[in-house]
């Protein structure tokens, strides 16, 4: 079923393709991006938070990335644990600390945006709570490659995390969507969002997964590269 | 004897011996129960309200810390080899941990919490609540316990690296587990009870798998 | 009982380094074959090989039993005594606590087996009480294992392989620490276990004994 | 480079990349800060009455943990003994040990201290003692700490045995440590920060003897 | 540099049981003292009692520089080279920084020094570099020590030896795990150094080399 996504799977022929997308993807990244920010600086200042509703353009997508890279880890790790693949392998590794970025800028603009707002840098609410959580699950897993030497080794050991981790997601967000509950709930699907601000809203989500996306390429390629040049001069050893 | 209960014993009579036991596990406990007060201050009324928290993070904490050379001590030594050639499976031998586990921290901390209770002025029915969920969460914590101590059994010094892979997983039991002892606090029904015993079984019924697929690749190493 | 392992072609990579490759050998009952090579040359690892630690990056190990080619690393443990670099001794387990676990952890038969050289005792404590005997540990058995010297390590670690009664034993260096009379008792316990149909493959610097074939990495 | 700062180097390095290094420390001092107000309940009144306390706890714990294995790992794979033969004394060895873990977890640990006070809502003059407190404390918990290694260096599974001994013996500087914050928190001098200063400095400098002959004594064995 | 070691009538013992007692040798500027013995009679014992790590239960241990007796443990742990049982290896260190550590700690002469048969060199990094060379080490300099193999280890604790450039080397079973070459080397590492005024005890249940004298235990 996965015979095309192999065929690229050779890291040499990745290497190639990639360096061709690359280009074409970044420009594409900061086109968006910029769009996406020009669009909300020139949206009206929000009758109850003022300017401070900008933070939102780079909270919200942020935050939402901190799933979405975790789930991307999830799948390559499921792969480097079925088809033993070191691309997978290099493309778990290389994700998590993308995502440990894009939650941590989740939670300091959150909290930068709940001085203004609620009045204190933090509230135990549910979602905070649970995307500092995941901050945790990405440190943790991030530990542990750095601390297994032998690099398939810690391929293999680490893809059971991420995908223990994947189960469990869901559980700690419920459980602690039960516990405590402040934050914002869900408004994009159910329209409660002004449509002034949903434009650039999606157009900002847009940008920072292809940020990700070029971000994640960029890290393989090295990734891949510096491997060679270990292999190298291990051969010799 | 079958080489299940075998290992099962040996854990159990090395952590008794080696480990210091049920008593290091227990002391932890008591010493974390005693500082928190200490630093917090006499304050009945605040220590009534975090009791049952702290005793829930500490238990965790106390459970977790003593398992971090679950399989390491037996990886270091070669002993890992020899149980893995044995007739045992690997899941057996990682069910088998688990249990000694269990049987030489979760149980004894358990049954401790009540007194500890007291120097957090907790009532008696949230007293008896708080060592029901640690009855039936401790279990969970042994488990998820496991898996950590596989996936680190090859590193040097695992000691910290465990409870960071591990207690971001156990965020549930530890608030299902005080939220049963706040439905007898508030009398407020949530339900927190049925969602641990879940988390729970879970838990430890996928756990030996997971370790001994873990246990497997560090052996190749 | 089985009658032969065989190795097909076999290749080994730690790391980025190529041990071996293209390695075929077989061993069949009452063989002994010695492991040579210099220091680093993969003895150790092709012992964890065969007994199905290591994956092999290329090629086939199995062992025949009845005809059959049992592949599957983890049957194939079955088959398997176990000798390695390290002890598997508890610093706080006496010398007999520790066989004993080991006795019920491999499910050991109380009698015979192909445990070389035992004369027929009755109970597995009898047996366990005569292989310490054998292995010159008698005066030990109540001694916590911390406080064993290095030979005497090694020595109850020829009694578990003893106890285990597997068929096929693979030994890393099992002269290693022993004394002159040791050495001897390793090269008689191996002859006495091939004699029984029983297979060998020993890492070893130093010869096995008289008329052993040998393998060069 | 003289001996103590090769064996102080090392050290340094070797938590780096066995023991994971400061963020191990790091990351279970931020666990337990979160994971406290989970079992606690998110109320930040009663937050803010317990934050120093827990930060404290968490921050000793934390720092007793990451050394469980300061001489242990040396005594196991032979290193003392090349140590004990080199031209550095034994004191001077277990200082440099000491420090090197100060460096490693002491120092950093204080430093997240002010991130993790937002999690309890602490106001920033509690905030900013906090952390002053914790600098002037945690060469304690390394001393203290090196004194409790050495005790149990030939201990196989020393992990939970070291707190136990060590944390009673810091029962002092948690006092006067969480002290210097409710000073500030209730504008009452107390005179903690004399205290702990003397307590500190008291430890560190007897620290280096004690172990030392600690670790002569185990080599013997 | 030291002229001798003399242990006088020494007694060990280990727990409840009495290894040796009434034990007296000396050992002068130049000559190789094989231990031998069964296992567990004591060896290593004796050796970490001349290293000061054990105390002895009667009797007394000392070197002599220039006519005087040095008798204090630590002091004496100074003229002290050591390869134990145990390697001393940090598994996350490279070959080569585990060198560079010890060299340091051990302020260890960047060039000459006692250490036995190495040319002439200016840096300590060119010495070290030379060393490993010497031991059979080169290519791994770079690996990290959790890769080596048994012998291997062995080899990186000889390299230590030399480096540490101390009179009195203290070695326990240094044939252990060695290749027929390392073995050699061994042999040739001890006679260089008694040749250069160095002193050697050694346990070892293989022969050092020739007319070494030996003391039975
Ligand atoms: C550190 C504190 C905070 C954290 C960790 C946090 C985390 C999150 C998360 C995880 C989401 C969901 C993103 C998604 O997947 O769609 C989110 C969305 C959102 N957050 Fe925050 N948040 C924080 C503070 C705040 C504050 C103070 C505000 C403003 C009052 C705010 C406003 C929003 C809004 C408007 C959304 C979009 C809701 C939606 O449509 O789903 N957040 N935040
Ligand atoms: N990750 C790695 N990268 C490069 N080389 C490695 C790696 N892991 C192991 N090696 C090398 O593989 C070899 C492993 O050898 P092994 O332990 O099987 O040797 P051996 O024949 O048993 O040697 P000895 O006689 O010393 O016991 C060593 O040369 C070691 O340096
Ligand atoms: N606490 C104790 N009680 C009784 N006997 C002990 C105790 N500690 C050590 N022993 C014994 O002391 C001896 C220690 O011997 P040592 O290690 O010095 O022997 P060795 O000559 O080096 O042997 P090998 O050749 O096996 O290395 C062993 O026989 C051991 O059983
Ligand atoms: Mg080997
Ligand atoms: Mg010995």
């Amino acid at each position: 079923m996965f015979d095309w996504l192999f065929r690229y799977a050779n890291p040499a022929r990745f290497l190639g393709l990639s360096g061709a997308v690359l280009p074409w993807l970044a420009a594409v990244t900061v086109l968006t991006i910029g769009t996406g920010l020009y669009l909300g600086f020139s949206t009206p200042p929000d009758y109850q938070q003022g300017r401070t509703v900008l933070i939102m353009f780079i909270h919200v997508p942020a935050a939402s990335m901190a799933t979405v890279v975790y789930l991307s880890m999830a799948v390559a790790s499921l792969f480097s644990l079925v088809n033993r693949h070191i691309l997978a392998d290099v493309a778990a590794r290389t994700a998590a600390p993308i995502g440990a970025v894009f939650t941590l800028l989740a939670l300091a603009t959150g909290s930068l945006w709940g001085k203004p707002m609620w009045g204190t840098w933090w509230e135990w609410d549910g979602r905070m709570t649970s995307t500092l959580v995941q901050f945790f699950l990405y440190l943790g897993y991030s530990a542990l490659w750095n601390a297994i030497e032998d690099e398939t080794k810690a391929a293999r050991i680490c893809a059971i995390l991420a995908l223990v981790g994947a189960v469990n997601i869901p559980i700690i967000k419920f459980s602690v969507d039960w516990w405590a509950t402040l934050h914002q709930g869900e408004s994009i699907v159910s329209g409660h969002v002004a449509p002034v601000f949903l434009g650039p809203l999606l157009t900002m989500m847009g940008g920072y997964f292809l940020l990700f996306l070029t971000l994640w390429l960029v890290r393989i390629r090295t990734m891949i590269v510096e491997r060679r040049a270990r292999n190298l001069m291990g051969a010799e050893a | 004897m079958t080489p299940f209960f075998a290992l099962l014993r040996r854990d159990l009579s090395l952590s008794v011996r080696e480990g210091g036991g049920v008593g290091l596990a227990l002391g932890f406990f008591a010493l974390v129960a005693t500082l928190v007060p200490l630093g917090v201050g006499p304050d009945m009324l605040v220590l009534s309200k975090v009791g049952a928290g702290i005793l829930w993070v500490g238990a965790t904490l106390a459970a977790l810390l003593s398992l971090d050379r679950l399989f390491q001590a037996d990886y270091e030594d070669g002993s890992l080899d020899l149980i893995a050639l044995s007739p045992l499976s690997l899941e057996g031998a990682a069910a088998a941990k688990m249990i000694a586990h269990w049987l030489a921290t979760g149980l004894p901390l358990t049954l401790l919490s009540p007194v500890l209770s007291v120097l957090f002025g907790l009532p008696t029915g949230a007293m008896l609540m708080l060592a029901a969920s640690l009855l039936l969460g401790t279990p969970a914590v042994s488990a998820a316990g496991a898996i950590g101590a596989s996936l680190t059994l090859s590193l040097r010094r695992g000691g910290l690296i465990l409870p960071l892979i591990v207690l971001p997983l156990l965020t549930p039991a530890v608030i299902f587990g005080t939220g049963m002892v706040v439905e007898v606090q508030t009398g407020l029904a949530t339900g927190a009870f049925g969602f641990l015993a879940a988390f729970s079984l879970a838990t430890v019924l996928l756990s030996p798998f997971i370790a001994a697929m873990a246990v497997r690749l560090n052996l190749a190493g | 009982m089985i009658a032969s392992l065989t190795a097909e072609k076999l290749a080994c990579t730690r790391g980025t380094r190529r041990l071996f490759e293209g390695l075929s050998f077989r061993v069949t009952a009452g063989q002994a074959l010695a492991l040579e090579g210099a220091n680093g040359a993969g003895k150790t690892s092709l012992l964890r090989l065969v007994a199905g630690f290591l994956p092999q990056a290329a090629g086939r190990v199995f062992v025949t039993e009845n005809g059959n080619e049992i592949v599957e690393p983890e049957e194939r443990g079955r088959f398997i005594g176990w000798l390695g670099h390290h002890d598997a001794l508890k610093a706080s387990f006496t010398v007999s606590e520790q066989l004993a676990f080991f006795s019920k952890l491999y499910s050991a038969p109380p009698v015979g087996g192909s445990a070389a050289g035992t004369s027929p005792v009755k109970t597995g404590e009898e047996r366990r009480a005569a292989l310490l005997e054998q292995v010159g540990l008698a005066r030990q058995a109540e001694l916590p294992c911390r406080y064993l010297s290095a030979g005497q390590r090694r020595r109850l670690g020829l009694a578990r392989l003893l106890l285990t009664a597997r068929p096929l034993w693979l030994l890393d260096e099992p002269f290693a620490a022993l004394d002159v009379d040791g050495k001897g008792l390793v090269a008689r316990l191996i002859a006495l276990h091939c004699g029984q149909g029983g297979m060998v493959i020993a890492a070893t610097h130093e010869p096995l004994g008289l008329g052993n074939e040998s393998l060069k990495l």
